[in-house]
């Protein structure tokens, strides 16, 4: 989580510093995707929102080849194709990022009912914001879930927020989202997404259902997104600037580093020492992904690999097409 | 060799493939237990079980969507949308998602979907039974689109579309499933099963995508058809006396442009035939491209025959399907330039 | 219901005689369309599937132009446009049909959301069938209708099937349709839909809700599709084809009756002059519309009217081909 | 007389028209309270209410929904969706619905919503937030639409789109919200306040649908474009120094054949310029009509230029986008033939 938080203010500099067109930061959230890396197993897919980096760094990808991908560079994997953020790492269980809202959350089922159909015991965690809950793919993927029993699990992150909507947009303030999954059949947990400790406790319970092939599970966390929407977002035109530091529910890392301090298992001087070293580590790694190049030097990904990856091969028209770009004058 | 109509042939595809590749599933609205509302399913969950051939939910955005997550796990999944025009609730699945997995993840993801669909009228469905949506498909990058006109190309195109590792959409031309039919309602069909092109092999084989195939040799005129269009095609030519050259393209996308401008450039006119409304329809595509290639072999504009821009009618069909008589009227409008 | 079932009777054979191309029965279901029919105002809107033709029975709308619209006649309002059963009357509060399922829910809390927007007191009322339920639409209706307290009822009319799919297809299985209200906060009543005062009960119930602005009511109307889905299904191919003679939940008429006998209000030879009487009116309303012609005698809609009310004006483009149309040899 | 961005002469077309008529609504996501990511809706809520100028939740698909059941009972609906790229799971609402309501009731029912949307890239926003999918609508019979280029035109045609009876989608190129784009990201914008095109009245008036607006007479070359790409037409103009005609068509559909039939038979030769990607794009339908409508005075085939057949790209934005020198080599290439 402090690796996750620091990350995150390193790439929203980098992004003021026009290394990068765009940011968005998991700021209070952190606790969810760092208790889904470590719970869930090497083979199951998580089907991450652009608020869940934190899983990529609890399961010690390299945070340069993030950072490549953040500069766009010659470096990212995704040839700078995408904007920002927007990571792809099969080898670490997490599923290419989306900028479309909510179209994840099904698949997630999909890919639970294909492991259930293989006869592989893998099962899929699916996440999504509690604005986009009113997409047409969370009862999609509810509906599916619940007639194909599938191995999922089904995480809606209530940060309150969706960029300007409080939660009551999205119907939250006639009932929970946990209660959304009681229509459906499917079992449901609230649970305070700022207690790690409680996080790792739900996914295990959720995980080990799913496992056993006991179906699906719903887990609504109850968080408060800290920080702006995004680097493209201003948060004080639609709440009071200062909301954020009541820390609705608390700051997770603090309150696991106190709950660890009261066992007597933690110190303050511990938790220094580790962000200093953490701090080093990223601005080693951000100095690192640099050199490989930036938004703002300019050097990104060629503009040759634009072609690729549209189909397995490349068509004719495409190839064409490819020509007349490179044969401009 | 057996005789099929064509829903046979999709269904004959459909069971090689479940038989050579465990990673093949099917499924859609009342395609399990009943076999589907055309019959493209019927028998295939008996004998590879619900796992493999079920029913879903009556949510073609949830059928694509599952779909994407079945592919991105590696298996091939074929989706049946009951007819084309309710494919629209699962478009968001399609461009957003399936279209762009391979790109967005550099390739580390894909969407190896096959999504059958049934298109077109003549069957009195009115609006909601009767639409050929195939050009909105070609103009999203990603997918591929593929329309059969004969049980034959149905099966071999339909089991090169699951091999494929792009996500395809399948569209079949519902007027064709039992017949050839030639635009003239008053007229019997020729019911596949008795028809030389309903010989359909029962083992394995393999239409290749993007290859168009020439249906009439001829040194007048260029027709770019497709489905249902081909038939109309060559009534047409056979009423008109015209000496066309029509060609059925088989694969929208990735399309045949060396076959269409081979034939242009020796006939030097083109008539490009669909039942899709006009505007923005795939014949748009056609006529430019046609333009932009064989420009200077070109005697007469390019002539577009397809539905009006209306809603597809019930009682009018007639009047609204492109029939012999315009695609006729065509043929002679530019062979008079 | 006896008028709506004898109307069934008799295009179902209309269909079989060529007269029309396809045609939906109602059967076993009647309550639900009727009883709606006369417990909601007369400004109030309906928003039906293509199974609810009591409404306009009950309405007393005239017998004759729904047939004329089954027959595509040259006195059919639509024009032949549309496929039979899928009627548009505004004036008996009866919403244009689509042939996409589930469409119109969210039209119907929509309606609702601008008739409280202006300041009106009429209520809109959605219908959708079980297995439609899966599709977005109902969603969104639930979710719109919940955040915006739309004074609408929302009516999932479970008939058991969905063409050849058993209602646990839809998610019938792990919970019922009516739970799903509740994890949006909407109060939701389940009913016997085939008894007839108990639909007139719940649809009261409801209506003075949504009068009241009280905000949105599901009902979930248990009964069963004792017909075939449509004149193009063969149910023998998926269900017992004895399975309609057990009517589930019992004939809806036949209850009514019994009910009505019991107390005195009514007669087994009231009930036969009843049939017979209605008999002879369908009988005289068939006559009349197929004296205005039917698509098996070809006096259909005129092609002309193909081009207008694509827009309100027909634009250039529609002119030259309607003009193209028109001039063909 | 006021100098506006063309946001903010958005936002001024919707207060007049909340305040003309009782029937107009105007909501989508971050519409209400915040006033819109894109600020065209910045300050409406507070002076018209939230009853009027509302938050949805976060489902393009029931935005549209309740849009056309609004419509039917008979407000005029000014649903925003965010972006164009969210627009899809809205889409059967709008081709299933909003587009046939007319059609299939006869005229008693009616969808006169007007569907704002920004589209096009340049900001770095990769593929979800930079696409062009006009052409869909296009092809969609029942639809209007719309894509304004100037302030000026951004007011007048929203208002009439509003007023229209018709679903109209009303497309607003977001790289000209500020001020217009020439194609060049090197160089600074000239924001519209100092711009003539950026002079707005504040009351009411129409720019009618339907009519395109000639903004650059020339005598050798048609070019046909829309939203930014008007503004890379007269940059590659200029730097060509071909004397070309340009010609902004401001709605797609219905289109305005007049404009363009007269415009190509005086040059004789037309270039097409679009963002969005190639194949089935709105150039297509443009080219095919050039074709039909031209031939005899076509001395060049018809050339479109166009985004790739990809999805957009984020860090290579501009060797996607269709600049001035693409336009420009289009323009060289029909003069020499
Ligand atoms: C289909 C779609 N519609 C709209 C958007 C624009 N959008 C991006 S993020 C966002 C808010 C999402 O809120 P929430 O789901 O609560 O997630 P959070 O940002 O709080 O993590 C919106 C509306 C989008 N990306 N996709
Ligand atoms: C969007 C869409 N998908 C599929 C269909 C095809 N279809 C027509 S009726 C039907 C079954 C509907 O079942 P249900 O909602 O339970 O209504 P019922 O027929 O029982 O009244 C299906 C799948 C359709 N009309 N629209
Ligand atoms: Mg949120
Ligand atoms: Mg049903």
């Amino acid at each position: 989580m402090v690796t996750t938080r620091l990350y995150d203010d390193r790439m929203l500099k980098s992004q003021r510093q026009g290394k990068t067109s765009f940011y968005v930061r998991s700021t209070g959230e952190e606790a969810i995707a760092v208790g889904h890396a470590l719970e869930l197993g090497p083979r199951d897919m998580f089907f991450p929102t652009y608020r869940q980096q934190g899983w990529l760094i609890a399961r010690e990808w390299p945070m340069v080849d993030m950072m490549c991908q953040i500069f766009s560079n010659e470096m990212d994997r995704l040839h700078g194709r995408q904007m920002p953020v927007m990571y792809s790492a099969k080898a670490a269980g997490f599923f290419t990022i989306s900028g479309n809202l909510g179209t994840q959350f099904v698949q997630a089922v999909g890919w639970a009912m294909a492991a259930a159909i293989s006869g592989d015991t893998a099962i899929a965690a699916g996440v999504i914001g509690e604005g986009a809950t009113a997409e047409a793919d969370f009862h999609h993927a509810l509906t599916f879930a619940a007639t194909y029993q599938a191995p999922v699990i089904l995480n809606v992150v209530n940060n309150q927020w969706a960029i300007s909507s409080f939660q009551g947009i999205a119907g939250g303030g006639s009932a929970t989202f946990a209660a959304r999954a009681i229509g459906y059949g499917i079992p449901a947990l609230r649970v305070d997404g700022n207690d790690y400790l409680a996080v790792v406790a739900a996914v295990r319970w959720a995980r080990e259902r799913a496992r056993r092939n006991d179906g699906p599970t719903l887990i609504e966390w109850v968080t408060y997104r800290a920080s702006a929407h995004s680097t493209s977002d201003d948060p004080s035109k639609y709440r009071p600037v200062d909301e954020w530091k009541a820390w609705p529910l608390g700051d997770p890392i603090d309150r696991l580093a106190s709950h660890l301090e009261t066992r007597g298992d933690w110190s303050a001087e511990q938790q220094d020492a580790l962000e200093s070293d953490v701090k080093k580590s990223v601005r080693a790694a951000a100095k690192e992904a640099e050199g490989f190049g930036t938004l703002l030097d300019g050097h990104v990904a060629g503009r040759r690999s634009l072609f690729e990856d549209v189909f397995k091969e490349i068509p004719p028209h495409l190839r064409r097409q490819r020509d007349e770009m490179e044969n401009l004058p | 060799m057996t005789a099929m109509t064509m829903n046979v042939a999709i269904r004959s595809a459909l069971d090689n493939m479940l038989e050579r590749d465990r990673q093949v599933v099917v499924f859609g609205e009342d395609v399990g237990f009943f076999g589907g509302v055309f019959r493209c399913t019927d028998g295939l969950q008996a004998k590879y079980g619900a796992t493999r051939v079920f029913d879903t939910p009556i949510a073609e955005g949830g059928i694509i969507g599952v779909a994407v997550g079945m592919g991105a796990y590696g298996l091939r999944p074929v989706p049946e949308i009951q007819f084309a025009d309710y494919v629209y609730p699962g478009l968001d699945q399609l461009i957003s998602e399936a279209a762009r997995l391979r790109y967005r993840s550099g390739a580390e993801f894909t969407a190896p979907l096959t999504v059958r669909m049934p298109s077109g009228g003549g069957i009195h469905g009115g609006q909601t039974h009767s639409q050929s949506p195939e050009a909105l498909f070609t103009h999203v990058c990603g997918l591929k689109t593929v329309i059969p006109s004969t049980p034959y190309d149905a099966k071999g195109l339909l089991i090169a579309a699951v091999e494929d590792d792009d996500p395809v959409i399948f569209i079949e031309p519902k007027r064709l499933y039992n017949g050839p039919f030639d635009g003239h309602p008053d007229r019997p069909i020729v019911p596949w099963t008795d028809h030389p092109m309903g010989d359909v092999p029962d083992d394995y084989y393999t239409v290749p995508l993007g290859v168009a195939s020439v249906r009439r040799y001829g040194a007048d005129v260029t027709v770019l058809a497709y489905g249902t269009m081909v038939y109309v095609a060559e009534a047409a030519a056979a009423e008109s006396g015209i000496d066309a050259e029509i060609i059925d393209l088989r694969t929208l996308l990735p399309l045949d442009t060396d076959a269409i401008v081979g034939s242009v450039e020796k006939t030097g006119r083109c008539v490009i035939v669909h039942e899709a409304t006009r505007t923005s329809g795939y014949g748009a595509e056609l006529a430019a491209t046609v333009q932009e290639l064989c420009f200077y072999h070109l005697e007469a504009p390019v002539q577009r025959v397809t539905g009006w821009d209306t809603p597809y009618p019930h009682a009018q069909e007639w009047d609204y399907f492109p029939g012999p008589a315009r695609v006729g009227a065509a043929l002679r409008t530019v062979m008079a330039e």
